[in-house]
């Protein structure tokens, strides 16, 4: 049990590094976005599942509570952290940013 | 190192209320000085919450408190953390929210008649 | 008898109720704010009145609200200082409210049933400053008479939101360093209770932390009640405020402040720390001497009439002030009898202010001419105002700066006795200005001019003219019996051995 | 109490208000000044106030987040360069910071050290709250208990304080001119613009779940961080998702304005009524138990349980309705029309 708990942690850390890192060093702002969109709602999933099992070590009615709350804050960032995202991007577009392509040279 | 540790969150707070108040009397832009009343009133905060906490003390809140069984069970005060700063600076946000409400009001009515949020401009302008 | 005994709360909370019940049926019924503010305020008086009687008859009273005894809970205490200044602010307000009734008609059509809400929470805000033994609950209360008295402010119309903005920010950095000041005695003692305070603190006293605290309650006092270097927010604010705001803000809020500053040099502190402990009383009796003279020398340059009164606030804020500290019963009987007078004088020129905002249309000083001839009951009234002011006995004003003097020269600081001569001077100036400016008639050269030698008397309309009149009589009562108050009531409120 | 951790989140703290106040753009500074607060809930959180951290989370990062962007939005993002020989205030400020700085850090050498269980303010008063809390109000959460009983007279007033300032938005900003009275549209129409269906979906099937959790907040106040003011606020907060995501009409229409001050009188006017029977029926002001005698079926202690649930109840109403009266009145410039 305390395996899995730490696997999903690491990955969980692992993913949001790698969002973060995805943020700074992508070229524009569309293919940010999809980092940040992508990568936040399943690394904050990866963070909150290991909580849930953690609750597990003793199993009771109030721990069984207390684990569909944290599901409910999982289902929660689900449907929130994309659409939020969307809105951004949406907003984004709206304003006129322009997707990066390959410089014309190289393609020609 | 003890000192440190003891002292740290005393320090932090003096250097947001530093910012805080520079911004207000400072800054040009009238946002930008609520900005500051607010980082100034949160700084305000985080000194009382660091009067409120306790070492080896959890949440304030009874465990295992429902029921009138439980009002014999012996509770300890060390055991919780000091709830009075918590109450005060429940108020103290409620009436920050209120005053940004106030100050970001008239900033909306002082850009409708003078169409800018710089001091300066709004000087020029007056005379 | 539930009303005699539950007075103390009464006061606060029949303005709390009514300030709901004007909102609500101002909603369908504009006409309704007004009787509902003008009875409210009538009751508080009632009920202040009937407190003042109580405590001069049995001693301070302490009301535990919610039932919770007081270091717990939050407790009121009312013994003679805070039963007269509450007196004073009912008897203020029930006549501000008279006053405002034709000239938020005019001013703010729009937005009557705001204004009276906003008016009366001023009010009760006040009032539980005044009221409160807690000094966390005075910081929630003043913060409500500071957000009410921004959006009053900022209602006037030509420059008041920017002069409420800087109202705003000055008045948050006193609020949050009067906050901030509550916290260092929390920390050092763990009580928030004043009279539990009072006892903790002695042993304390030696530590910076107590100090800094001591100086943070003060430096946030002194921005509210716009204290010389701090000032700078209150002639902008006071003079755009719309006239109806003006009358109950100006002779209230600062005075409430000295009070405040009253409350927790005695009652929390003790007269021995801040006056022997610390070596403070030099500086700022300086300081006040300093805010007298510049609150003169820029009310002597003003041409418009309110403008002109509101540097006359930041002088009278000085007196007070000054009076405390000079760390004598003359002059801390002076300052509090003066925080009588001086809000009785304030919205006595105030009131006098909006009936010429309200009847000519304009402040500036030459406005003024020949008003003698046109309104000789306001003119009248408004002289016993300005006499006061000068400090002209029998009225009121004198007998304040008598003790303040007499407090002057028990302690020695003749500079403060001299700053007074001198703003009384400078008063005399400016009010027999007004006066001939008054006294004189509007230049022949107006097309009409043979018209206005007629005399053609328009007074004032009777419920503006009232409050004044009222205040005038005022005025000179309570010059002639200011030997009782002092004797009967601000005795009982000095600290021992003063 | 973990000081690593304090450490970290507290220097980025600092690190967010120095940018609040560097950055050139408006909307900018309103974002970061969201992450501060977040970075504050986290502190509070550690420190162990979780009603502080959750009012913050709610207040601080979400209503007054919106309120910045909804300022910016009626009037300009963009922060101008101080024009040249102005810098007395900005030498005037520096000054004052570093004299409060320098005479606070005087001060600070004598507290008592962080999280010292000796301390006075761990001594004095709250012993006395903490173990009292269930056998005078049967109320776990002793937060609540202090907040809405032993010192709920400073919460009346709060309350009043959040009254006031909409009362004071609304005669700021709001101009009568346009509209003697609300018009409401005959049925619901999507406004012109742009918007986007993926968003409103969400939105919309967001909203209940959001007032559930408020009302669960409210009631649940007793036993767990939480109260009339977070759940009020989260209430708000819900009316403001569909004003963003639809417009403000949609919100006029549920939730007019007449309504909303209305309620947000009522609101405050249920805590000074509970405060004022009780002190008919010759307790004094706000002594709930006294209440036993009407309510069925309570002790005094369980009166003051019931007292604090109902002016809960109050707090959320007056707050929810004053909350979305500032937004409704900031976003549109007082017109009530249109807006963000």
């Amino acid at each position: 049990m305390d395996i899995v708990v730490i696997m999903l942690t690491v990955a969980g850390v692992f993913l949001f590094f790698a969002t973060t890192v995805g943020i700074l060093r992508f070229p524009d702002f569309y293919s940010r976005m999809h980092a940040a969109g992508k990568g936040d709602t399943l690394s904050s999933l990866l963070m909150l599942l290991p909580l849930v099992l953690y609750n597990f070590h003793e199993l009771n009615l109030a721990n069984l509570l207390l684990a569909m709350k944290i599901l409910l804050i999982g289902v929660f960032i689900f449907m929130a952290s994309p659409t939020a995202t969307h809105a951004i991007v949406d907003a984004g577009f709206e304003a006129g940013a322009k997707p990066w392509v390959k410089k014309p040279e190289e393609e020609a | 190192m003890e000192y440190l540790v003891s002292h740290y969150n005393y320090w932090i707070y003096i250097l947001l209320m530093m910012v805080g108040l520079y911004a207000m009397l400072a800054k040009n832009n009238l946002v930008k000085k609520v900005i500051g009343m607010s980082i100034f009133q949160t700084a305000i905060i985080v000194f009382y919450v660091s009067t409120g906490a306790k070492r080896e003390a959890t949440i304030p809140i009874i465990a295992h408190g429902h029921g009138h069984d439980a009002a014999h069970a012996v509770i300890d005060a060390a055991h919780y953390a000091n709830p009075l700063p918590h109450v005060l600076m429940l108020t103290a946000i409620v009436v920050s929210v209120g005053t940004l409400g106030v100050a970001l009001a008239l900033c909306l009515g002082i850009y409708r008649r003078y169409n800018t949020l710089e001091e300066d401009e709004i000087q020029e302008q007056l005379q | 008898m539930i009303i005699y005994e539950q007075a103390p709360a009464l006061i606060v909370v029949i303005p709390l109720l009514s300030a709901f019940a004007i909102n609500i049926f101002g909603l369908y019924n504009r006409n309704t704010c007004f009787p509902i503010a003008l009875l409210a305020m009538a009751a508080t008086l009632g009920a202040a009145t009937s407190t003042l009687v109580r405590v001069l008859q049995t001693g301070p009273i302490s009301y535990r609200l919610g039932g919770w005894p007081p270091p717990f809970g939050i407790e009121y205490v009312i013994d003679h200082l805070n039963g007269l200044v509450l007196v004073t602010i009912a008897a203020v307000s029930l006549l501000a409210v008279i006053f405002a009734k034709l000239s938020v008609e005019k001013e703010l059509p729009e937005k009557i049933q705001q204004f009276y809400t906003l008016f009366v929470l001023l009010v009760t805000g006040l009032l539980g400053m005044t009221l409160t033994g807690d000094a966390f609950n005075l910081y929630v209360l003043l913060e409500i008479s500071a957000l009410t008295g921004y959006a009053l402010i900022a209602l006037g119309d030509n420059r008041a939101l920017l002069a409420s903005f800087n109202y705003v920010i000055l008045g948050t950095i006193g609020a949050s360093f009067y906050l901030l000041g509550v916290g260092h005695l929390y920390i050092m003692t763990g009580s928030l209770n004043m009279g539990d305070l009072f006892n903790i603190l002695p042993a304390l006293y030696a530590t910076r932390a107590v100090f800094v605290a001591f100086l943070l309650v003060l430096c946030g006092v002194w921005l509210k009640m716009a204290f010389f270097p701090l000032h700078t927010w209150l002639p902008n604010a006071y003079t755009y405020a719309p006239s109806a705001a003006g009358c109950l803000v100006a002779p209230l809020v600062t005075k409430v402040s000295v009070y405040i500053m009253i409350r927790v040099m005695l009652s929390v502190f003790s007269a021995n720390y801040v006056f022997d402990v610390l070596s403070l009383a030099g500086p700022i009796v300086w300081l006040s001497v300093a805010a007298i003279l510049f609150g003169s020398i820029f009310a002597l340059a003003q041409t418009d009439l309110k403008k002109m009164l509101t540097y006359l606030i930041v002088a009278e804020v000085g007196y007070m002030v000054g009076g405390v500290w000079l760390a004598t019963g003359y002059g801390i009987s002076g300052a509090i009898l003066h925080i009588v007078n001086d809000a009785l004088m304030t919205f006595c020129l105030f009131v006098f202010a909006g009936i010429v905002a309200y009847k000519i249309g304009g402040q500036k000083l030459s406005d003024l001419q020949g008003l003698y001839r046109k309104m000789p009951v306001t003119m009248a009234a408004f002289t016993v105002g300005a006499l006061s002011m000068i400090g002209v006995p029998p009225t009121a004003g004198f007998f304040s700066k008598w003790y303040l003097i007499l407090g002057a020269i028990e302690a020695g600081s003749y500079h403060f006795m001299a700053a007074l001569l001198i703003s009384s001077l400078v008063n005399a100036i400016l009010f027999f200005r007004i006066i001939e400016i008054a006294y004189f008639e509007p230049k022949a050269d107006h097309h009409h001019g043979t018209e206005s030698s007629e005399a053609v008397i328009s007074e004032a309309p009777f419920s503006m003219l009232l409050p004044l009149l009222v205040v005038a009589v005022g005025l000179i009562v309570i010059g002639l019996y200011s030997g009782t108050i002092v004797s009967n009531i601000i005795q009982y409120s000095l600290p021992a051995g003063l | 109490m973990i000081w690593q951790l304090d450490i970290s989140v507290l220097s980025l703290i600092v690190l967010c208000a120095f940018a609040t106040i560097m950055v050139k753009d408006l909307l900018s500074a309103a974002i970061i000044f969201g992450a501060y607060s977040f970075l504050m809930c986290l502190l509070w959180t550690e420190m162990g106030a979780v009603d502080v951290a959750f009012t913050e989370a709610s207040v601080g990062a979400g209503v007054s987040t919106i309120l910045f962007i909804a300022a910016a939005y009626q009037t300009t993002r963009i922060v101008k360069p101080r024009k040249s020989g102005r810098i007395l205030a900005k030498i005037l400020g520096l000054a004052a910071a570093i004299v409060m700085g320098l005479v606070l850090l005087a001060a600070e050498t004598n507290f008592p050290g962080f999280a010292d269980p000796g301390s006075p303010a761990s001594r004095h008063l709250s012993p006395y709250y903490i173990t009292h809390t269930l056998s005078d109000t049967a109320v776990p959460n002793m937060v609540t208990s202090v907040l809405a009983d032993y010192r709920g007279f400073d919460t009346m007033f709060e309350t009043a304080v959040i009254f006031a300032a909409g009362l004071a938005v609304i005669a700021i900003l709001r101009r009568f001119k346009h509209t003697g009275r609300c018009e409401l549209p005959e049925t619901y129409s999507i406004s012109a613009g742009y918007q986007d269906t993926i968003i409103r979906f969400i939105s919309r099937q967001l909203v209940p779940f959001m007032q559930l959790f408020a009302l669960y907040v409210v009631a649940h106040g007793h036993h767990s961080p939480g109260g009339g003011f977070q759940g009020g606020v989260i209430l708000g907060a819900s009316f403001i998702l569909l004003a963003i995501s639809y417009d403000l009409k949609l919100v006029m229409n549920r939730l007019n304005e007449k309504w909303n001050i209305l309620l947000g009188n009522i609101g405050v006017l249920i805590y000074a009524s509970i405060g004022f029977i009780c002190l008919l029926m010759g307790a004094n002001f706000l002594d709930y138990s006294v209440l036993s005698k009407i309510l069925p079926a309570t002790d005094p202690v369980m009166a003051r349980s019931h007292g604090m649930l109902g002016i809960e109840i109050g707090v959320a109403i007056a707050v929810m309705a004053i909350v979305v009266t500032i937004y409704l009145n900031l976003a549109s410039h007082g017109k009530l029309d249109k807006g963000l």
